[in-house]
C-alpha cells in the first residue's frame, strides 16, 4: 500500500509546474557526503491483506490478552463500554491536531473542558489541566511544580507509591537537580509515618502518598494532611480514580495538588500505554501547572465558546522559561475518560467501584478458609497483596488454566518474594474468583 | 448559540451504564473503610446512554480531522492515517493486553516492539531505540536526559544546551527542565545555521545542539557535516528533533549527519493519529556509545523469545509508567510494513514535491523570507498583508475556516513575522493543493477589497471568531452552575 | 453548493486498494477465458484512500440518524439502538462465518438464531419462528405466501385478503404480490376496524385480514377478540403486522389476540439501526397448525446441538438465500437479553407514555382525528394549518429540519388529510420531547406571522428544499458526465 | 441494562401533565381478555458486560469462522477493507431511516446514486435500483419483473443457478402464478441450450442464466442471447459482480436485466446475511423495477440533489398495483458496496480478480499432479467442481486441519455425491492451497 494521492499524471504537471524533470532535482541542497546510497533495509511493503495477516499470527501469539486477568498494579482490566469505543471512533476527533484553531476545534475543547471539571470534581480540587503523558509522568510534573512553587529542592516520597512512579519521578528529579527521598513501608505495607517525618527537612517542598497505595491499601492519609501542615509543606496525591467513587476526594485531607492514572477511566490495558495521567490542584496553583488547559470564553457574537486557554505558561510561548515543555498530551484518552465519567456518571461510577470492592472483600473473605494463602492488610479497595505456599508452582498451574493470577511482588521487592499482589475489577466473577482460590489456596 | 456541555443535560436520577450488584456477596462500605475516608456526595453528570452518545456525537462534528479535510499545520505533518493501522491496534489481542503479563505470553506486542525498534534504527541510522517517550516533547527530554547522564558519567560538567532561534519551543523547554542552560543561536541570512556564528559559541561547557534537519523553514541545512565537526571537535553532542523527518525518509539519515540522539514523532512520520492533542510517541534512537544510558526497559531477542530488558547499566531510569504508548507503536508498525523502503521513499519525495508545488503556486501573493525551495514545508510571511490590508496572518487562517481548510501554523517560526508555516503532506492530492491555492487567491483578492471580511472570519463555523484573551483574564477552566 | 459524487474526484490513474500480483503463478486471462466474453473496459472511480474516506465521511455529515437528534418517524420506531449490540455482531466469529460451514462449527450463532425463534414466539404468543425474511415487506409477503400454501394445502380456493384503509401500503403490495385480491376496508368514525364492516366482507373467499395493533393511528383495535372471531368463524386468518408491536411487549400479545401469523420489524421494536434504507429483519411467526408452512430452513435443537431443519413438509420454500439477515437477529438478540421482560415491558410503557405526554402537550395546535389518547404513536392533521396559514404538513416538516430535529411521517396514513404521524419512542427523554414541543410551538408562530418562512424551508440544511417533479420528470437515475 | 433516558422525576411530571397516576392507565383501551396476566418468559436482564461475557462464549462456538474457508457458493470470503467498515460505522449512515426527508438525507442519497451508477457501469446496463435484499431474491423480483413487461406466466431458467436463488424464485412464482421451469445442466456442468430452446414456449416471459454458474463455469453466454432473440424473450442474467471484473458486461449479449449477490462486494460472510441483491436493466424498463431508485434533481437554488424518485412505482402509493411490495432494502449494504467500489476502482477490483483467478488456476493446474482429485470444468472464475476421492474423509481431515474445503455438491445435487466446490478468493494463499491439494489429493 501507498497512500500518495496523486494520478502519475498530476505528478507531471508539478514537475513541469516547477520546471523539473525529476523529484530528485528538489533534493539537490542535501549534500551527497549525507545521502543515502542504498535502500533502506526494510522488509517488503505489505498490502492490507497480508498486513492483516500477519496480525493474525502476532495477535495469536498475545496469549495473555484472553487469559482471566487478576494482574492490576496500575493498569486495570476494567470494562470499556462499547459506547466509549464508538465515540472514540469518530474520525473529527482522532485525525484532528491539538485545538490552536479554536474556531474548528469546540468538539475537543469542550469535551476537554468538561474532562478538566470533572477531574476536578473528582478529586475535589478546584481545577485541572489537560492530561499529561500517564500516571507515572503526571507524579513527576506534579513534584517538579511543587518545587518550582516552593522554590525548594527536595520531596519526600513514600514507598507504597508504585515503584515505576517513583523511578520516573527521580529520572525528572535527576534532570531538575531536585532531591526524590523514598520513606520505607511497614511490615502492613503501609507508609510508617513517624520515620517519614523525620526525613523531611527545610528543603522539602512536598510530601508524595498514594491512595490506594500500591499494595493496594488505603492508608490513614489523616496523617499526611497534618504532617505537612505540621511542616508547611505541598501534599501531593496520586488516587486511583475509580476508588474516588467512595473515598473521600483528596481535597478533604489537604491535597494540593493530585495525580494518577486515568487508565481505568474507559481506556484498554494496550500493554501499558497510551494512557492518561491527570492532574488537578488548588486554583492558586493554576498558573504553574504544565500541561494545556482549555478555558471557557465568548465567541464574538457572545456565545460561549472554548479555547486553550494560559499559554503564556507553555513552551511556544515562554521557550525555556515554560512551567513544562509537554506539548502533545493525551486528549484522545482523556475524552475517552470524559465520556466514560459522563456514561457512568455518579451511579454508576459507584456502582463499578462497588462491584471491585465486594468482588476483592470476597477473596479476602474466602482466603481465610485456604491454609495455602494469607492476606496481610485488607483495608483495600481493589487489589490485595497475599501470601502464598509455594508461589512459583501455583502461578503456573494458574497460567496452565489460563489465569493471570496477580502480580509477583518480588518484580519490585525482592524482599517480598513468595506474595502475589491481587486485582478484582467488576469484570471478575465469583466463578473466577473461586478458580483462582482453589489454585493458591491448595496445595 | 453556546457550545453545548454534557453537564447541562444531567437530570437527577437519570442513569447511563450502572451495573447491578456482582454475584459476590454485598459488602458495607463503612465495614470496609475507615468512615473518615468515605466521600459524601459524587458530583459527575446523570445522564443516559442515548445523551451521551448525541452530545459527543454533535461535539465532534465541531471538530475537523484529516478526514474532514486539508491540514497543512506546518510542523505537524498532518498526513492521512490509513485506516488499516486503526484495525489492527483494536484487535483485541492487542488491546486487553496486561504490561506485566508474562512476557512469553505476549510476544505478539513483543515483538512488534522489538522490529519497530530496528526499522526506526534503520531508518534513521541510529544504533538502538526506546519506543517509551510518549510524545516528541517527552522524547526531547529523554534525550537530554541521556546526554545529561552521560557527560555525569564521563565526569564531565557540561551546562549548556545550544538551540537555534527558529527552533520548536519544546527544545529550550526540554533542554531546561533537564536542567540546562540555554543559549539560543541566531540563525543566518539563508535561514540556517551559520557554522561561524555555531563555532562561537561551543566550548567545553556545551552539552549538545539541538537542531532539526530539515529546518523549521523547511530548508535543509546542508552544512550539517560541518556542524556536527565542530559540535564533536569540542566534545559536544549533536541532537536530532524529528518533527521534520518526513522530508527525508530514505534519502539521508541522521546518523549519518552526524546526530548521536534522535527522537522521532510516530504520530507525524508514521502516520498514527493524533488523537486531537494526543497519544503521541516519541522514540529515542541513540548513537552505540550511549546504549548504556537508554531508559528500560528496552526489548531484546534471546533464544528466539522477544524479553525486556532491563539491563541497562546507566539508565537514565523510566520516564513513562510500563513502555510508552505501544498502541501507537502497533499504528506506526502497520504504516512502516505497508510502505516498506520505498514507499517512506516515495512518502518523503512526495512531500517534498507538494511542498515545493505548493509554493510555487502561492508565493506571489507573499514575501517568501526564504527563497523558492523548500523541503517538505514552507514559511511565507503576511507582512505584506498587513502592511498594504492591515489584516495578519491570524485574519488569513480565520478565513481559510470558512473555505475548509484548516489554517497552517501562524507566527512560527518567532524569526518570521506574520508567518504561515504550511506543510501539505505527500497524502494531498494535487486538486487539493490546487483548491488550496485558489482559495488564498480569493482570499488575497479579499483582502484587497474588503480587508473586514478577513478582519471578522470566520462566519461558518459552529463558533464565531473566539476571545482568547477574555479566556486569559476572566480564567474559567471548570464547569460551574 | 452542489452535494458532491465520488465520480468527479476520479483522476486517470490514481488508485485506491490495488492488491500486487499473488503469489502463485500469472495466468492470462485470455487463456482462462475465451476471447469474446473478455471485457474491453471498466469504468469506475479511480481515487485514493484519502479521496474515499474525505468523500464518504462528507457524505456522512449531509446525513442524520438517530444518534444525530430526535428521530419521530411514525410507524419506524426510530428508538436508540445500543452500541454493545453494534459491537457483538461485528465480533469476527460471527462476521467471518459462512453460511455452508458445517453447521457443528456454527454453533454459535445457531444458537443465537434457536433462540431467538423462542424469544420472539414467547413475546408475539406464537407457536413457531422464521428468521428468514429480510424486512417488514418480506415479513408480510411470506406470511401471504404461507396463508396462500395452507389454504391451497387445505384445498380451499381463498382469494381475497382484506386490509384496513388505514394500513401501510405493504400490506395490499404484499397481499397482491402473493397473488390475492385486495378489499380495502374502511375504517370507522373512530379510526377502528368497525366489526359490522367487517362482517360484511368476509366470507368463504376471504383469505385473512392483515391489521396491525395499535393501528397506525396509533389506536388499540379495542375490539380485536371480535374482529378474529369474524374471520375464524369463516375459516379466514388473521395476519399481525408487527409495526407497531412497540406499544405491547409483555402487555398484550398478538396470539392472544386472536392473530394467526405474525411478522416482526427487529429493525423497529427490537432496536437494530436501519442503515438509511435497511438492513431490516422481518422474522414471521405462526400459530402451530401453520408450522409445517414455514419457509426453510429453521433452526432446530437436536441432542444438544443447534441444527437446520429443512424437514418442513409443505414449506413454502425459500424466500431469501440462506437463513435470512443473520447480522441483524444478533444485534436483536444482545437487545433483548439486556432489556428482559421487565425491559420490554417498560420500553413499551414509557414509549406509550411518551407519545401520550407529547400529544397532550401538542394537540391545541392541530386537529386530532381520533381523540386524545394513543398508544405508542399518534397521528394530527395540519389541515387546519392549509386553511389558515397556507402551509402544508410538508411545509411543516421542512421546517423542523431547521430546528434539528428529523421530521415525523407525513401524509400517511392515507385517511387523514395532511397528516403528521408522530412517534417518539421510549428511548427519548422528556427534555427531547419539551424541546420539540417547543420547536412545533415557535413554527405555529411562524406559520401565523409569515408562512413563507415555512414554505421557503429548510435553511440550514446542506441543500435547499429540492425539487421532486424535477427528478421524476427528467429521470435521471445514473451519473453521466 | 435498559435504554429509558428519563429520570424517574420527569416521569412523574409528565404521569402530572397527563393527570394519571401510573402508566397502567395508558392501556386502558386494551381488553382485559387480551391482557398478558403474567411476565414474559425470558432470561433476566444482562449488562453490557454479561452480555460481552456471553457472547465470548458464543463466539468460541462459532469455530468456523477461524477456519481457511475454500466454501463459496454464492457467498465469498472476500477482503473487505478497513477504510469500507470505517466508514460504514459513521452513526450519521447506520442509524438513519430510509431517505423519505431528502433534505437532511443527501448522504445515503448521494451515496446511493453513486451505487445505481456503478452498478449500471458494472454490468453495462443503463440503470440501477437501490438494492433489493439479496441475490436470491433479486433474481426473484427480475422474474416477475419481466412477467409484467411481457404480460406471460413463464420463465425457463438454467438448472445451473444457484439452487436457492431458483428455489426462492418458484417460491416467489408461486405467489405470482408463474410457472418456473428449470432447464438441466449437462455433464460439464453447463447448460443443455439445445433442451433449453425446447423448454421456451409462447408463454414464456424471459430465459434467465448466470455468470459463472453455480458451478463455478463461464458458460457460453452467447448461446442465451442467440436464442432470445430468435424466441423474442428476455434474457435475464444473474452475475458475480467480483467477475465482471474481466468479463464482458451482460450487456453485450444482449441482457434485459442484470441481477446478482453484491455481498463479495465489500460485505462480510454474516452467516449468510445481511447481503444485497443488486438489479439493473435496460432503461425502458425502469418503470417496471421493484425497490427504491433515487434520482438526480437541483434545490431551490438550482443546485444538484438527490431525492427518491418514480415513487409512484411503490407502495405506498400505488399499493396493491405497486411493482413490488419492498420498503425497507440493504441500503448500508449498499453503501458497503458503493465505498468498496470507489476505493478498488478500475484497476483495484480487476487485482481482486485476478488474484481470485490466479488461485484457482493454480489449483487446477496443481490437482493435475493428483490422483486423488479431478478436474471437470476448468473454465471457471474463482471456483471449480472437483471430483475427490473417498470425499468424506478428507472432508472430515480437512476439518481437522481447520480448512474448510469447499461445499459438498450433494447438498443440492444427490446425483453429485463424491463432488466438491472449491472457491478461491483473493484472501487465499498459495501455501493455504497446497494444504488442500494434499489433503483432497492424497489417499
Amino acid at each position: 500500500m501507498k497512500y500518495i494521492s496523486h494520478a502519475p499524471y498530476q505528478i507531471d504537471e508539478m514537475l513541469k509546474e516547477l520546471e523539473i524533470s525529476d523529484v530528485t532535482a528538489l533534493f539537490s541542497d542535501v549534500p551527497d557526503k549525507v545521502k543515502l546510497d542504498r535502500d533502506l533495509d526494510l522488509p517488503l511493503p505489505l498490502n492490507e491483506i497480508e498486513l492483516k495477516r500477519e496480525f493474525a499470527v502476532l495477535s495469536g501469539k498475545n496469549k495473555a490478552a484472553d487469559y482471566i486477568n487478576f494482574i492490576g498494579a496500575g493498569a486495570y482490566d476494567h470494562y470499556v463500554p462499547a459506547a466509549v469505543k464508538a465515540l472514540l471512533s469518530r474520525s473529527e476527533f482522532y485525525t484532528a491536531y491539538t485545538p490552536y484553531q479554536a474556531e474548528r476545534s469546540q468538539g475537543t475543547l469542550a469535551a476537554i473542558f468538561e474532562y478538566q471539571t470533572m477531574i476536578a470534581k473528582l478529586t475535589g480540587m478546584d481545577v485541572a489541566n489537560a492530561s499529561v503523558y500517564d500516571g507515572a509522568s503526571s507524579l513527576a510534573e506534579a513534584i517538579l511544580m511543587a518545587c518550582r512553587i516552593k522554590k525548594k529542592n527536595k520531596v519526600v516520597i513514600s514507598q507504597t507509591l508504585h515503584p515505576e512512579y517513583i523511578e520516573t519521578a527521580q529520572t525528572y528529579a535527576f534532570g531538575s537537580g531536585i532531591k526524590v527521598v523514598v520513606s520505607p513501608y511497614n511490615c502492613l505495607y503501609e507508609t510508617d509515618w513517624d520515620k517519614l517525618e523525620t526525613l523531611i527537612d527545610g528543603e522539602t517542598a512536598a510530601l508524595v502518598v498514594s491512595v490506594p497505595n500500591f499494595f493496594g491499601v488505603i492508608e490513614d492519609v489523616r496523617r499526611a494532611q497534618k504532617i505537612t501542615q505540621k511542616k508547611d509543606i505541598m501534599l501531593i496525591v496520586a488516587a486511583n480514580p475509580i476508588a474516588l467513587a467512595f473515598l473521600k476526594p483528596p481535597s478533604e485531607y489537604g491535597a494540593d495538588i493530585v495525580v494518577g492514572e486515568g487508565q481505568p477511566l474507559g481506556n484498554s490495558l494496550n500493554f501499558g500505554g497510551p494512557y492518561l495521567g491527570f492532574m488537578s490542584a488548588k486554583a492558586k496553583y493554576l498558573r504553574s501547572m504544565p500541561g494545556r488547559i482549555v478555558g471557557e470564553t465568548i465567541d464574538k457574537e457572545g456565545n460561549r465558546a472554548f479555547v486553550l486557554t494560559l499559554q503564556a505558561r507553555e513552551q511556544h510561548i515562554r521557550r525555556e522559561k515554560a512551567t513544562s515543555n509537554i506539548c502533545s498530551n493525551e486528549a484522545l484518552n482523556a475524552l475517552a475518560a470524559t465520556i466514560y465519567l459522563a456514561y457512568l456518571g455518579k451511579e454508576g461510577l459507584k456502582s463499578v467501584a462497588y462491584n471491585c470492592i465486594a468482588n476483592t472483600q470476597y477473596f479476602i473473605n474466602e482466603a481465610k478458609k485456604y491454609q495455602g494463602i494469607r492476606i496481610i492488610n485488607s483495608k483495600v479497595f481493589n487489589e490485595v497483596a497475599v501470601e502464598v505456599d509455594n508461589l512459583e508452582e501455583k502461578y503456573q498451574k494458574a497460567l496452565n488454566a489460563k489465569i493471570l493470577p496477580g502480580l509477583k511482588l518480588d518484580k519490585f521487592f525482592p524482599e517480598q518474594a513468595g506474595k502475589l499482589l491481587v486485582a478484582f475489577t467488576e469484570k471478575r466473577t465469583k466463578h473466577e474468583i473461586d478458580e483462582l482460590l482453589k489454585i493458591l489456596g491448595v496445595d | 448559540s453556546d457550545v453545548p456541555l454534557i453537564f447541562e443535560k444531567s437530570r437527577k436520577g437519570k442513569e447511563g451504564f450502572v451495573l447491578t450488584a456482582p454475584d459476590v456477596p454485598q459488602v458495607e462500605i463503612s465495614q470496609v473503610f475507615d468512615e473518615d475516608l468515605i466521600r459524601c456526595d459524587l458530583d459527575l453528570p446523570e445522564v443516559s446512554e442515548v445523551d451521551v452518545i448525541r452530545h459527543y456525537t454533535k461535539l465532534s462534528t465541531m471538530n475537523f480531522g484529516v478526514d474532514s479535510g486539508f491540514y497543512p499545520l506546518g510542523s505537524c505533518t498532518m498526513k492521512y492515517n490509513p485506516k488499516i493501522n486503526e484495525e489492527i491496534a483494536l484487535m483485541p489481542e492487542f488491546t486487553q493486553l496486561h504490561p506485566y503479563a508474562p512476557q512469553e505470553l505476549c510476544q505478539g506486542t513483543l515483538e512488534v516492539m522489538y522490529h519497530m525498534q530496528n526499522f526506526l534504527a534503520e531508518i534513521t541510522g541510529m544504533d538502538y531505540f526506546t519506543l517509551q517517550p510518549a510524545a516528541g516533547a517527552h522524547g526531547e527530554l529523554t534525550g537530554m536526559f541521556i546526554i545529561k547522564k552521560y557527560f555525569e558519567h564521563s565526569g564531565q560538567k557540561r551546562t549548556k544546551i545550544i538551540v537555534p532561534d527558529s527552533a520548536h519551543g519544546t527544545n529550550p523547554a526540554s533542554a531546561s527542565q533537564a536542567g540546562f542552560e540555554v543559549i539560543s543561536l541566531k540563525s543566518g541570512s539563508d535561514g540556517l545555521v551559520d557554522p561561524k556564528a555555531l563555532r562561537e559559541v561551543v566550548d567545553e561547557n556545551v552539552a549538545a545542539l539541538m537542531l532539526t534537519n530539515p529546518n523549521t523553514l523547511g530548508l535543509f541545512e546542508k552544512n550539517i557535516h560541518e556542524i556536527a565537526e565542530i559540535l564533536h571537535e569540542k566534545g559536544a553532542l549533536l541532537y536530532y528533533d524529528g518533527a521534520n523527518l518526513n522530508a527525508v525518509m530514505g534519502i539521508a539519515r541522521p546518523a549519518d549527519m552526524g546526530f548521536d540522539v534522535v527522537h522521532l514523532n510516530l504520530h507525524k512520520t508514521f502516520s498514527t493519529p493524533h488523537g486531537g492533542g494526543g497519544p503521541g510517541s516519541g522514540p529515542v534512537g541513540v548513537k552505540a556509545f550511549l546504549k548504556d544510558f537508554l531508559p528500560k526497559p528496552i526489548v531484546a531477542k534471546k533464544d528466539d523469545k522477544y524479553v525486556l530488558d532491563y539491563n541497562i547499566p546507566y539508565s537514565i531510569g523510566k520516564i513513562h509508567g510500563f513502555y510508552g504508548n505501544v498502541g501507537v507503536v502497533l499504528k506506526a508498525y502497520g504504516y512502516i510494513k505497508c510502505l516498506g523502503a520505498s514507499g517512506l521513499k516515495e512518502a518523503s519525495e512526495v512531500a517534498v514535491l507538494n511542498a515545493n508545488y505548493l509554493l510555487k503556486k502561492i508565493k506571489d501573493m507573499f514575501i517568501v523570507p526564504e527563497g523558492n525551495v523548500c523541503k517538505h514545508e514552507f514559511v511565507v510571511s503576511c507582512k505584506n498583508w498587513k502592511e498594504n490590508f492591515g489584516v495578519r496572518a491570524l485574519d488569513v487562517a480565520k478565513r481559510l475556516l470558512d473555505y475548509g481548510f484548516h489554517p497552517p501554523t501562524i507566527y512560527f517560526p518567532l524569526i518570521v513575522e506574520e508567518a504561515l508555516m504550511i506543510e501539505p503532506t505527500e497524502t494531498e492530492s494535487k486538486d487539493t493543493l490546487d483548491a488550496f491555492c485558489d482559495a488564498l487567491q480569493n482570499i488575497y483578492r479579499e483582502a484587497q477589497e474588503n480587508p473586514d471580511i478577513l478582519k471578522s472570519a470566520p462566519f461558518s463555523m459552529p463558533v464565531k471568531r473566539v476571545d482568547e484573551v477574555k479566556a486569559a483574564r476572566d480564567v474559567k477552566v471548570i464547569y460551574k452552575e
